[in-house]
């Protein structure tokens, strides 16, 4: 089917949408000091943190992936009472200032937090200043963005599929493997690179509940504010292998098959 | 004991369906039913997408009024195809047998996928298929995943005219080598009669009639039945060419049956010419019959006989031949407008309630 | 100069964010000398301020938390005049409540089993920290290295960490969570604030009047109440 | 339709991940003082500052919406070549680091920035330390948010409807209209939350281009952020006012008709 | 000069379309073919919802090739109703007159719910209506929008036995009240000659064979034309209660017609009796022809007129009354059999090529 055209009016918004986002970005590249940035970002602390910075957001994006995705599936698809409060606190972390974020995980998780204090005595586990603290802190502040777009798209998907796979003695995890996530791919890899993006550029609620170690704790967004107070062009040199990195990531990770099936 | 025993009441909007269907095993049920009358919404209900304000459902001695659609292993052909637009056609097909864990899944699909011809298709996806080609897909996925009971909601839409007989062939083939019941919905007498044991009229969310296919499209009681059947059938055994009727005479007509199997000679009041006398000519088929009733039908005067044959004719040939009640007419019918069935040897003596 | 012109004056304050209790204060009195003047402070880290100020933010007095990010501005030729330092600060050692661990010097900050948490090197507490570490001979092991002063004040509060080193001035704002425990090495780095004024100020009157108010006696009892140190 | 159940075992991921998002919130409200709680979200700072939050969350928001529905219309219809590095280039903002986004907005923009001399030149108009320059970081960090959940929903629909509507003679802007946004409310439900949230929180951005004046630039985030400096436990209590607000108006303003038409 | 001079090319998978297709002012043209031939491929090029590879576009002296769908003024129902979800019937069968910004677009849309019987559904959604009543409010939203050109896909799909002759008649009234040419695709030959005055059999994505709709019909060249066709068509003039023809008999019918218009009658070979001499029976019509060819046609021999009226009979009733060519017999053929259409008038000389 040949696509139906758009309005051509609308270029203009939509070139003006465009300029918002790129134009500063741009803006920032002529600012670099080109001669100085291969020293910069080859330097140890600056890969470490790059190291660091992509495995934790590719881990903590993992968990979004598996504990979001049914937490959106139960929101779109399960109907009870009080389903609607639910919906609206998922959207908590998202408006929560990121370092107060941080501060409830350390309330929570630290060594004098209630969950903190039980992990601790039961498994002698202690989470602030580790790495695991780092993917958690991500976890938290980026999982709403893949509940939230995933539940858009199921609710945009409807259920006509699901009922016939249901028909064919289809069970409930045949129906959700086979049916359910191939249809929804399109806003898996959505919600996907928002969450990915997100934990990628997390900052204030790593810093309050995870601390800032190099090679542990100190992800890429935390080195370049610290860079920041030294060398401000400095920082920007990283932030913007930052963007290159996950622009990378991002374009080659996200399947073809994403990009719309029908 | 009957496999399916079930009653539903729903309500939706200012539409009520209150219906009790119950089907022996292997027995197949047409529902026939205008437009909005609630066969959709029966289908839906026994297929479990649908949620009954009330009613029960048992199938094969399970009960499965809170069954999930998947438990209860009732297959259904839904109004419009709905392939699954990300599989190719023969994924599709294999849908089916792969959920319920059947070995040779793969094998069975390009089975029926053959069978409803379209095996060049298999690795199609379905956007990329015409309308009757989605359709015929859709048919095998429904018929691969072999369920306890099948339902088919106008199987034969949207198929031309040499794939629709050939689908309603293998349907039958299908439905009656199984032990399984069925239920067909569908607009067309002849589906009614080549696939259903017994027929069940729906209107306005209730069942009007139902009884033996051949008995509800002979003697109509509803004003539904009758426009839809508007057929003379006769009861017998098929021979080469006919059917050898239970009262004794031979039928000629064109047989789709092999000889000697219990079958039905199809032909429409219309079809029927009335003569005075024998009148040897081409027509093959000359029965002499009492003229029971004479009753007017539209513009036409349908006369009934005392065996129940029904013949269409103007007003002015009923002036003509000075025909009346208690007569002895020959009622003669071309061979070529007779059509020869094998009829479910079931369908004689069901148990179903009638009204 | 009695001109009845009731119009509204604006002086603009670039300020460190660690200033904020004494320069809100010092807002209030200005503003109650000066009837119709309108004083807005812009609180934010120092560096941000700066990279503003170069930027054309229309600041009229700047007053950041050390002398390099003032040098950014002075740099750009942007100081009118010359900057000063109206206050110090120096570093102390922060436990939580009760100094559950008993810190009594800097070296018990070494101790095994103590969750020591500092300001980052490239920060200026955190170079300050580095000067007392030389100073002392002794290397720290810490948990985190916190990009700011707060953040370190905020996990010695919480509990998280058994001990830090912040400002004089971090350790009276949080009363009732933190305790702080001096130690003689502290005088070997004294972290300076600078003030100026700035060129492209439009009430350079105003402006002067308002540094004059900081660096006046005024200004050092609001600031020594929230534990800077005079210059 | 009944809603084809989804298997009982994905209730076990769901449950954990709303704990992730909901525990640690449920965690600072121990933490808060109460009693002082009303004297410090009714000082005459903490109001400014949140209806100065409100008012530009809700402007960028719109502006989000103006801009942004077009862009990911365009992304999602159009067919050109170098579309699929025009979408990689939409996240940018999503990985820059906030602070640095700032940066990149105050070159561009401020007094030396290209555009900002333009600006100043042609119409007078300095956008940093006013409130347009919050509305504008706000638009630049919480777009990307609404282009790419709108891009995956409209993908997720197909064109079909659109293509009836044409063969029925409705121009392109009706089809728009009347057909893909009534059709795509969902989706456009989720992004303007998305997006509306993350403005709400905005704070790197903001303070390194817009400044943090009372009444003027100082959102909430930036009062929270400043009142952390005298009394951490004040600012947590303002968060959690922040947070109830926001989930109020979403809650509030998501109409019933996005949570499912079909 | 005709109103739409169409050509196209286009390849999709293995499957290629090569079809020029013109049509005069006012002209309807149905589209016959089995499943997957390309019929509704071609009416999607027309509606410009697909690209072809090559070809060209005019209609009504208007270049099209280029225009989007919605410049085009082609109207298209396609093969699923597609109702748009979140309107009522009401608001979908406005959708087309407002968008076109045409006055009084509620009554229009109320005038055509009213016409398919579809006014008690004004307010519902369409995931409250049954299959059959969806596809007529999708009739009713493609005729409210008055396209230049108007493309039906297979209309009569889904609808039961009163609504299909219901809406085939409306379908007729509506085609031939307006100047507009419209195509309509079916697998029914009645469709065909009842509301098309033209017929393109589509096979493989070519033009197997075209021409009126009648003479497609009675004189199939196409294996696909002969097999939907079956029927004898007499042209004439319509008479109360039958057919005048245009060789002058009268012929008795069931008539859908108002005396005096341009008509046909129809009936199906299969219906025809042949006999010696003249019956007398019940059957109204008595033809005299002389027998001009005998063909086997499976099991049965087609007996074709001088004329060319078919009578389709067995071998065994041939033998019974030597029947060869050169004989004078009767065609009998019982009134009830024979369908009395108006005809549309512009039918009988068409000016498109033939092959
Ligand atoms: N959600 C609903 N709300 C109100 N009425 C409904 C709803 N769903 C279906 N109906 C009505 O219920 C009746 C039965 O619909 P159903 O689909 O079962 O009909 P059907 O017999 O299958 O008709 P068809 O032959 O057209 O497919 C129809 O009149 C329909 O309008
Ligand atoms: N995208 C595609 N790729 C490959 N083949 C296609 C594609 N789309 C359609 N086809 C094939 O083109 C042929 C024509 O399809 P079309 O839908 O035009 O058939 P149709 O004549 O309308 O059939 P029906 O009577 O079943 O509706 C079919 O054989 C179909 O399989
Ligand atoms: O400017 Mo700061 O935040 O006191 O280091
Ligand atoms: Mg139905
Ligand atoms: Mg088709």
């Amino acid at each position: 089917m040949t696509r139906i055209g758009l309005p051509r009016l609308l270029l203009a918004p939509a070139f003006l949408g465009f300029a918002v986002i790129v134009l500063p970005v741009a803006g920032l590249l002529g600012r670099v000091d080109w001669a100085g940035l291969p020293a910069l970002v080859t330097s140890g602390s600056a890969l470490s943190a790059l190291g660091l910075s992509l495995r934790t957001a590719a881990f903590s994006t993992l968990l979004c992936l598996l504990l979001g995705g049914p937490l959106a599936l139960v929101l779109a698809r399960a109907d009870f009472r009080g389903l609607r409060l639910l919906r609206a606190l998922v959207l908590l972390p998202l408006v929560l200032p990121p370092v107060v974020g941080g501060l409830a995980l350390l309330y929570l998780l630290g060594r004098n937090g209630f969950a903190g204090q039980w992990l601790d005595i039961a498994f002698g586990v202690r989470l602030p200043y580790t790495t695991a603290a780092v993917v958690l802190a991500q976890t938290f502040v980026a999982m709403p963005f893949l509940v939230v777009s995933l539940e858009g798209a199921l609710r945009t998907a409807g259920q006509r599929y699901e009922a016939v796979a249901a028909t064919l003695g289809a069970g409930r995890w045949t129906v959700l493997r086979r049916v359910t996530i191939p249809l929804l791919l399109p806003g898996i890899g959505s919600g996907v690179v928002l969450s990915f993006a997100r934990a990628l550029g997390e900052f204030g609620a790593t810093i309050a509940f995870a601390g800032s170690l190099e090679g542990t704790t100190r992800t890429l967004p935390l080195e370049i504010y610290l860079q920041r107070e030294s060398d401000v062009d400095a920082a920007v040199a990283l932030s913007l292998l930052l963007v290159v990195i996950a622009v990378v990531v991002i374009a080659v990770a996200r399947p073809r098959a994403v990009e719309g099936l029908r | 004991m009957s496999a399916l025993s079930s009653r539903f009441r729903v309500t939706r909007g200012a539409f009520t369906l209150d219906v009790q269907l119950d089907l022996e095993a292997g027995e197949v049920v047409a529902v026939l039913g205008p437009n909005g009358s609630g066969k959709s919404t029966l289908m839906n209900l026994l297929a479990g997408l649908l949620r009954p304000d009330s009613g029960h459902l048992t199938l094969g001695g399970r009960d499965l009024v809170d069954a999930q659609p998947h438990q209860r292993g009732i297959g259904l052909l839904a109004q419009e195809p709905l392939l699954f637009p990300h599989l190719t056609a023969l994924a599709n097909v294999e849908f089916g047998p792969r959920a319920q864990r059947r070995a040779g899944s793969r094998e069975t699909a390009l089975r029926w996928l053959a069978e409803v011809d379209a095996a060049e298709f298999a690795d199609r996806r379905p956007r990329q298929l015409s309308g009757g080609q989605a359709q015929r897909v859709a048919l095998a996925r429904a018929l691969a995943a072999e369920p306890d009971l099948l339902l088919l909601d106008e199987p034969l839409n949207a198929l031309d005219i040499d794939a629709a007989p050939a689908m309603r062939g293998l349907l039958r083939r299908v439905l009656r080598a199984q032990s399984r019941p069925a239920i067909v919905v569908t607009h067309d007498a002849l589906d009614a009669l080549v696939l259903a044991d017994r027929v069940v009229v729906l209107d306005a969310g209730r069942i009007v009639e139902q009884g033996p296919s051949r008995e509800v499209l002979t003697r109509p009681r509803s004003a539904f039945a009758a426009r839809i059947a508007g057929l003379n059938l006769i009861a017998g055994t098929t021979v080469e060419g006919g059917l050898h009727s239970d009262s004794g005479v031979v039928i000629a007509g064109r047989s789709t049956a092999a000889p000697g199997e219990n079958g039905v000679a199809v032909f429409s009041p219309s079809a029927v010419a009335v003569h005075r006398d024998n009148p040897h000519g081409s027509p093959r088929n000359a029965l002499r019959v009492r003229l029971a009733g004479m009753e007017p039908r539209g513009d036409l005067v349908r006369l009934r006989a005392a065996d129940g044959t029904a013949a269409d004719i103007t007003p002015a040939a009923v002036a003509e031949l000075g025909l009346e009640p208690g007569q002895d007419v020959w009622f003669v019918v071309k061979a070529t407008e007779v059509g020869v069935h094998a009829a479910l040897g079931r369908s004689q003596g069901g148990s179903w309630p009638r009204d | 100069a009695c001109t009845s012109a009731p119009e509204q004056r604006t002086v603009t304050v670039f300020a460190a964010a660690s200033l904020k209790e004494s320069f809100t204060e010092l807002e209030k009195s200005f503003e109650g000398s000066h009837p119709g003047v309108d004083v807005r402070i812009s609180f934010g880290g120092s560096s941000d301020l700066a990279q503003q100020i170069v930027n054309g933010a229309p600041a009229d007095v700047f007053a950041a938390a050390n002398t390099s990010t003032m040098d950014t501005v002075a740099k750009s030729d942007l100081i009118d005049g010359r900057s000063e330092i109206f206050a110090v600060n120096t570093l102390r050692i922060v436990v939580p409540k009760g100094n559950p661990k008993g810190v009594k010097s800097l070296a018990d900050l070494t101790k095994p089993g103590t969750a020591l948490v500092l300001c980052a090197p490239q920060v200026p507490c955190g170079a300050a920290t580095k000067q007392v570490a030389a100073a002392a001979k002794l290397t720290f092991t810490p948990v985190s290295e916190e990009p700011d002063v707060r953040s370190v004040l905020g996990k010695v509060g919480a509990g998280e960490a058994d001990a830090g080193l912040v400002y004089v001035t971090d350790v009276l704002s949080a009363p009732g969570k933190v305790e702080g425990v001096d130690f003689p090495e502290s005088a070997d780095a004294v972290n300076e604030y600078p003030l100026a004024l700035l060129k492209k100020s439009k009430q350079a009157q105003l402006a002067r009047e308002f540094a004059e108010l900081v660096r006046g006696q005024a200004g050092r009892d609001v600031l020594a109440r929230a534990g800077f140190g005079p210059p």
